[in-house]
């Protein structure tokens, strides 16, 4: 048995599409991926080698077409029930080669979640941007663009601020929307995103849920400005930068749902990011998995093989387990929002799906820097040697647990949900 | 942050002599005005920059060739009495680069082992290090072999390289050796390598001659401004003097060099701390109010600290009981082998896990280059990783067990 | 809503049955075991208090009677296809009041899972030992018999020493076994065992599966005696002490399969009792953080609530996202178990099955360990006052942890499935 | 274990005197003759044998009354000179058994706290602490409010005893006060109160008067030997020198607090470390082989080492901060009492999970009796969980957090 394949796939929660989906993306990343990803860190810049990556899996395998409906040329994932089954799974064998790389093809969807998730799909929208994705031969990059300089988190954390700290702003000027506004840090800014979803505010300094909008941006119009990318500790493939939005006109339906809609379904994407969150860090640590698998088997302490020494037994059998929980966790997470249409189900911006969907992606952030931390440690001196492989995975998931407002704001939701607390 | 973070790490000041003081205070003037106040200039153009500031440091102040003896144009601090002192230098160097720290340890580790073989020792490698150019030291410990191969070992660990008896001296030999780092850079290696009956002991190899053949370029995690690449000694020629045997020469080597890279990352750590701590102190979070001043976010800050603070003691200790060979033994005996061991490994871990917690509240700033703090991470993990060695922490255990409990496991 | 009722329960895997089968252990929870537990310590010899509340349950309610068939007068749980869900449902439940108490009542049965549970099932034997536990006002009480004095938990190691070391020997004369040895600690010994299950082998120092033996062993056969109750840092309502067996001859057909197949259900019930250690855990967590909930809602600290302070929040925050984690954890340890008989089910001895059982409870065990302690400390000198319930929980826990070869054990078996070592 | 215990915690020898050697030796050698050697003997007979093996330690060695002046009848030490003794004292009698350790801790914490006040409330306290009969103090310190309530705060913990201003000296009155423990047995409380101001301060109150009502026996997780009770006080009078005015005081308190049962945590952990060295040099797994011996038993072996060892060390390094007060501070200062905290709150953590991780390898020995382990953990439990007070561990943090980086955090 090839070693990832020991790890948990509760057979009761997967699509039947799940496997011949997986192949396709595990054919790629083995095929694109793997043989170039140790020069992504110079590529950082210029992305010479992920460019053409990505769009091979986007536009050559369809990829960047999934959510939207098929009769707009789209596979049909955002009416799916097993819609967050294939994203993670998507995720995961991406990943697995390189997560930043994951992430750049997966961001690109996110934004688009706002708008082509059942039960709020918005046709009309859809049919409007589907000709930039679907039946084309080019790559079309899309942005979240979140986080402001000023906030950090606070915009993720909207339970409790409910938009009021945003600064980024949308007039409504006759049938269209006037943007304002700095973005920092998302992926797939730094110069290449084709769209951008902006979550702005129709009423600074409100913290009425129906003054918060979320837009959609094309990048090509006049006013909008992308700085080059900043350069990081890892997640190559992944470019951030700062945008800025100078008196950017968009037709007023680029709003994705109008008001309150929008402030759901942006918490509800917050959800979904969790969810891809989650994702990469399995796949990372499948990834690793491997390639320790195959160094305590090859590789002697004591002139025995490491795996039969019973101390490093302890260590690798503990990482492993640990992976093995994380997968298990999951499908939890997919069950919870695949079953969000269904009897017993909650929404995606429910406070239960949301603190349950913190805590697990807290969880596996956690497990996947110790644990690959600790994996490297098993190769000692060579654990920082780029040539296993390991070390990049230790450094991009880092970047995962970082992101969408860190631990601190996981706690803080799950806490706030577990003890009914009002502060915090 | 408000307070000096040299005010914020107690340690007993009897430890700390005059003379120590000032070269501390010099290093850290060069700290401050070579790399801490202007760092993002450091990161930016680190290539040019990395050797004109060390240059600074180790010609100018003279932290090259600081533990050679004053005749030989050193600056003379002896071990192990300047344990103390090696220790506050170090971190001060770590505070601002754990990479110029880390060329900094691997030569005074050799240093402190040539001090066991007397004067001769040092005269021959005082061209390389009290001149007027940089030159450093690598280290090459035992690593693993491969599944049916068997090997010498030392405390379980396999030994690579061989020394042999070749007329009043020896050879050594060897292929594909990784040191920790510096394997392209370094002038001299102290070498962990077996006899002909397998019984470990280090040479210390002048990289000067035939024989010696560095492989490419190893991209890496950290420590940049250091190259490293794997070694082959072909039947390298070695002088007596410089083949340090028994099994003792290698617990020497692994204690001191726990004690000077455990200050070195500890150092690493107290310089993202002064970086979290403006960080926090000017963060505004959850719509209002300092990150400093958020109960969970400054629980976070303090859990850092303490990691900081406690590595620090327990480095202060490491020292005080290595410069004090009377009380509980010398650096190669197994007792201060044992200390060295785990007090190295558990300040490593938490000096990375301090930094792991500071970076959790810098975000996605801790992450990027300009956040000044990711440097110091990927450097502190590239040395715990390697100083734990194949096998990682848990063959630390046992070196430990083995003292402790007269434990038989390897 | 209650507060334990936010913790994670997966809708696609519940049993109908599962609700009301817990509301009615839940009552005699509350009626029966909690206003009475703080008293058990001092109980702990004489089960005053402790012998009424368990046989309510195992009479009166006709708990004892669960995994025999329906036709024997029992409850039929031994071929449900929710089994193990519900046995989950009952130690969670129980454990709630008092783990010891769970684990007494459970482990009642827990030798009969030997030959109670499909595709297992001994007809036979259940014809014979039904009348013991079913259409009978008697409280019965059984004691699966396995740790022996020397070898601590090589026994429960079987994988790896395949009962080499079993000391305990079954000679057959005629057609009855002759029984000799000296079994230690095994719940409901220390004198209150009814009937023993007891492995033992029918030919010292053999590796050969075939020679391994389980066999019941009614208590009150000549030859069979037991010492009183240890006395230890918790569980008091769980006896513990010494069994001899001194030519105990019992019927030929009391051994439960035969050759091979005991050793593959003995290896079936370790992971039935793992299920039961989890479900132990869990029950002890549900209650703390009942306490704590209600504990940090109206105490104070800076005069505000203890939940409304930022650093506080966040370690009752990840005390309670662990006890979610461990829930779904839980639940896809059930799917494993009751997945066994059905298609891309594994059996419960498959080394799959148990390192992964292995694996999950070992992870709760150290979870329920740790955060049942920081749950003690947030409660600071009132954390150790006995009238507050949690200490007890953090006594009772650990023993979880240490019992069926503690987590070195679990370690090693899940090792030597992910990393397929063969000295481990 | 084949090497003695006390040759395996190093520290620096030249912190421990001769004087206190002696001592130390004394307490040793009542520990094994009275404890250690029969241990379940006197477990299997606490009730009787606990007042008797105490009383042998406290009067006949002199271990009660160690603080107080010899002209007084006591054995003279002074703090913080003595730090360094009362932490080995503490050790030995921890190792032996906690709570009499915890006892005698309550005891030297008080008296730290009567030093600052010099002789005369020495005097008072004598007759009790000088005699041949045992007695005990104990600690009532800030613990919790209601919701709705407002109270007075030493830093951010509700204070609920009130100390009033009755001619020349105080009165204080408090409901339900829980002390740490020994609230049924103790002849003097050190009760943290406020003043009408809601300044904190210490108050030392004599329980033999009037106005001190003592509730229910509380049944508990450790420390058997110690009864504990909530406390009433009803305007109980209270001589001036008794009320130690100010939030320094409270400080004080905590900093030698910390200090002192983290020696008789370490202690009980070293205690439990002698046990599992027997069980694992004696215990065959795996079907051959000693537990000592097997690598992953080793590891684990060698982390509780690691714990008790590093927290040893902490204990010492706090011990001569402490008893050095010209270095970093005085007790009653912030740094040392932020020092003081960190350092408390990680030892018991670590010698609380030192013995975990014992016990895990003793699996059912190490939860029975006569395993001889069980008790030492349920002891170092309940001092860890009662020192932390209300709200756990990171109530302690934003002590730190407030120090180290100026947070405001409450």
């Amino acid at each position: 048995m090839i070693s990832y394949e020991k790890m948990s796939k509760p057979a009761d929660r997967l699509s039947p599409m799940e496997k011949p989906f997986r192949q396709v993306i595990r054919k790629w990343t083995e095929d694109d991926v793997m043989p170039y990803r140790r020069q992504y860190d110079e590529d950082w810049k210029d992305h010479h080698l992920i460019e053409p990556a990505m769009k091979k899996l986007c536009v050559d395998l369809g990829i960047q077409t999934v959510l939207f409906p098929e009769e707009l040329g789209g596979m049909g994932f955002g009416s799916s029930d097993y819609m967050a089954g294939l994203m993670f799974a998507m995720c995961e064998e991406m990943a697995r080669g390189d997560s930043a790389l994951a992430l750049a093809n997966i961001c690109s969807m996110w934004a688009l979640c706002t708008f082509l998730l059942k039960p709020n799909i918005n046709m009309r929208l859809a049919r409007e941007l589907a000709p930039m994705f679907c039946r084309t031969d080019k790559l079309c990059v899309c942005c979240q663009a979140m986080t402001e300089p000023q906030g950090g988190s606070d915009i993720e954390n909207i339970d409790l601020l409910h938009g009021k700290t945003i600064r980024t702003t949308a007039t409504l000027d006759g049938n269209e929307w006037v943007i304002n506004g700095h973005k920092l840090w998302p992926t797939n800014s730094g110069g290449i995103a084709n769209l951008f979803g902006v979550p702005c505010t129709t009423n600074p300094g409100s913290d009425d849920p129906d003054d918060f909008a979320y837009i959609m941006v094309p990048a090509h119009l006049e006013g909008v400005k992308q700085s080059g990318p900043y350069q990081k500790a890892g997640m190559a493939a992944d470019k951030n930068g700062d945008i800025w939005f100078d008196n950017v006109r968009v037709p007023d339906f680029y709003r994705v749902q109008g008001p309150g809609k929008d402030a759901e379904v942006f918490k509800g994407i917050v959800t979904i990011g969790l969810l891809g969150s989650v994702g990469f860090g399995m796949g990372a640590m499948m990834n690793v998995y491997e390639i320790l698998y195959d160094f305590v088997n090859t590789h002697t302490i004591g002139n025995r093989p490491l795996k039969e020494n019973d101390a490093v037994a302890g260590v690798i059998g503990q990482i492993a387990g640990d992976i093995d929980i994380c997968r298990i966790l999951s499908y939890e997470l997919i069950r919870l929002i695949d079953s969000r249409t269904k009897v017993g189900g909650k929404p995606l911006h429910s406070e239960e799906t949301i603190a349950k969907a913190r805590n697990i992606k807290a969880f596996v952030s956690d497990v996947m820097v110790n644990d690959i931390g600790k994996a490297m440690d098993v190769l000692g001196g060579y654990g920082s040697d780029r040539a296993m492989d390991v070390e990049k995975h230790w450094r991009d998931v880092k970047m995962i647990q970082l992101w969408l407002g860190g631990k601190q704001l996981c706690q803080a939701e799950a806490t706030r949900y577990f003890f009914d607390c009002e502060t915090i | 942050m408000k307070k000096d973070i040299n005010q914020l790490f107690i340690y007993p000041k009897t430890w700390v002599s005059k003379e120590t003081g000032d070269i501390t205070k010099s290093v850290r003037q060069w700290a401050n005005k070579e790399i801490v106040s202007r760092r993002l200039e450091f990161l930016d153009d680190l290539d040019t920059l990395f050797p004109k500031v060390r240059a600074s440091l180790a010609l100018d102040i003279g932290c090259q060739g600081l533990m050679f003896p004053a005749d030989l144009d050193g600056l003379g601090l002896e071990v192990p009495d300047a344990a103390p002192a090696l220790i506050m230098v170090l971190k001060e160097i770590g505070r601002a680069d754990a990479g110029i720290g880390f060329i900094h340890a691997m030569e005074y580790a050799l240093c402190a082992l040539l001090t066991t073989a007397g004067g001769n020792a040092f005269s021959q490698l005082a061209p390389l290090f009290c001149g007027d150019t940089l030159n450093s030291a690598a280290m090459i410990l035992p690593a693993c072999g491969r599944t049916g191969e068997t090997m010498p070992l030392f405390e379980g660990r396999p030994v690579a390289a061989v020394v042999s008896r070749n007329g009043a001296g020896f050879t050594i030999s060897g292929w594909g050796l990784r040191p920790l780092d510096l394997g392209m850079d370094a002038a001299v290696f102290a070498v962990v390598g077996a006899d002909s009956d397998g019984t470990p002991g280090v040479a210390v190899v002048v990289a000067d001659g035939e024989g010696v053949t560095r492989g490419e370029n190893i991209l890496k995690t950290g420590l940049e401004g250091c190259s490293n690449a794997n070694i082959d000694f072909n039947s390298v020629p070695l002088e007596s003097m410089m083949w340090f045997e028994g099994e003792a020469a290698v617990r020497h080597l692994y204690s001191w060099t726990n004690l000077l890279l455990g200050a070195v990352s500890v150092g690493a750590a107290m310089g993202c701390m002064e970086v979290v701590g403006e960080w926090a102190a000017d963060r505004v979070i959850k719509g209002g109010g300092l990150m400093k001043d958020n109960p969970l976010c400054a629980s976070v800050l303090a859990e850092a600290y303490e990691e900081v603070a406690l590595s620090w003691t327990l480095i202060h200790h490491l020292a005080n009981a290595l410069a004090n060979p009377g009380e509980w033994g010398d650096a190669g005996d197994l007792m201060m082998f044992t200390q060295a061991q785990m007090t190295g490994r558990r300040v490593q871990s938490s000096a990375l896990q301090a930094i792991n917690k500071m970076m959790e509240l810098m975000a996605s700033e801790g992450y990027a280059r300009e956040g000044r703090m990711e440097k110091a991470w990927r450097d502190v993990k590239t040395i715990q990783s390697g100083l734990c060695g194949v096998g990682g922490e848990a063959l630390i255990r046992l070196d430990v067990a083995r003292y402790v409990f007269d434990s038989n496991a390897v």
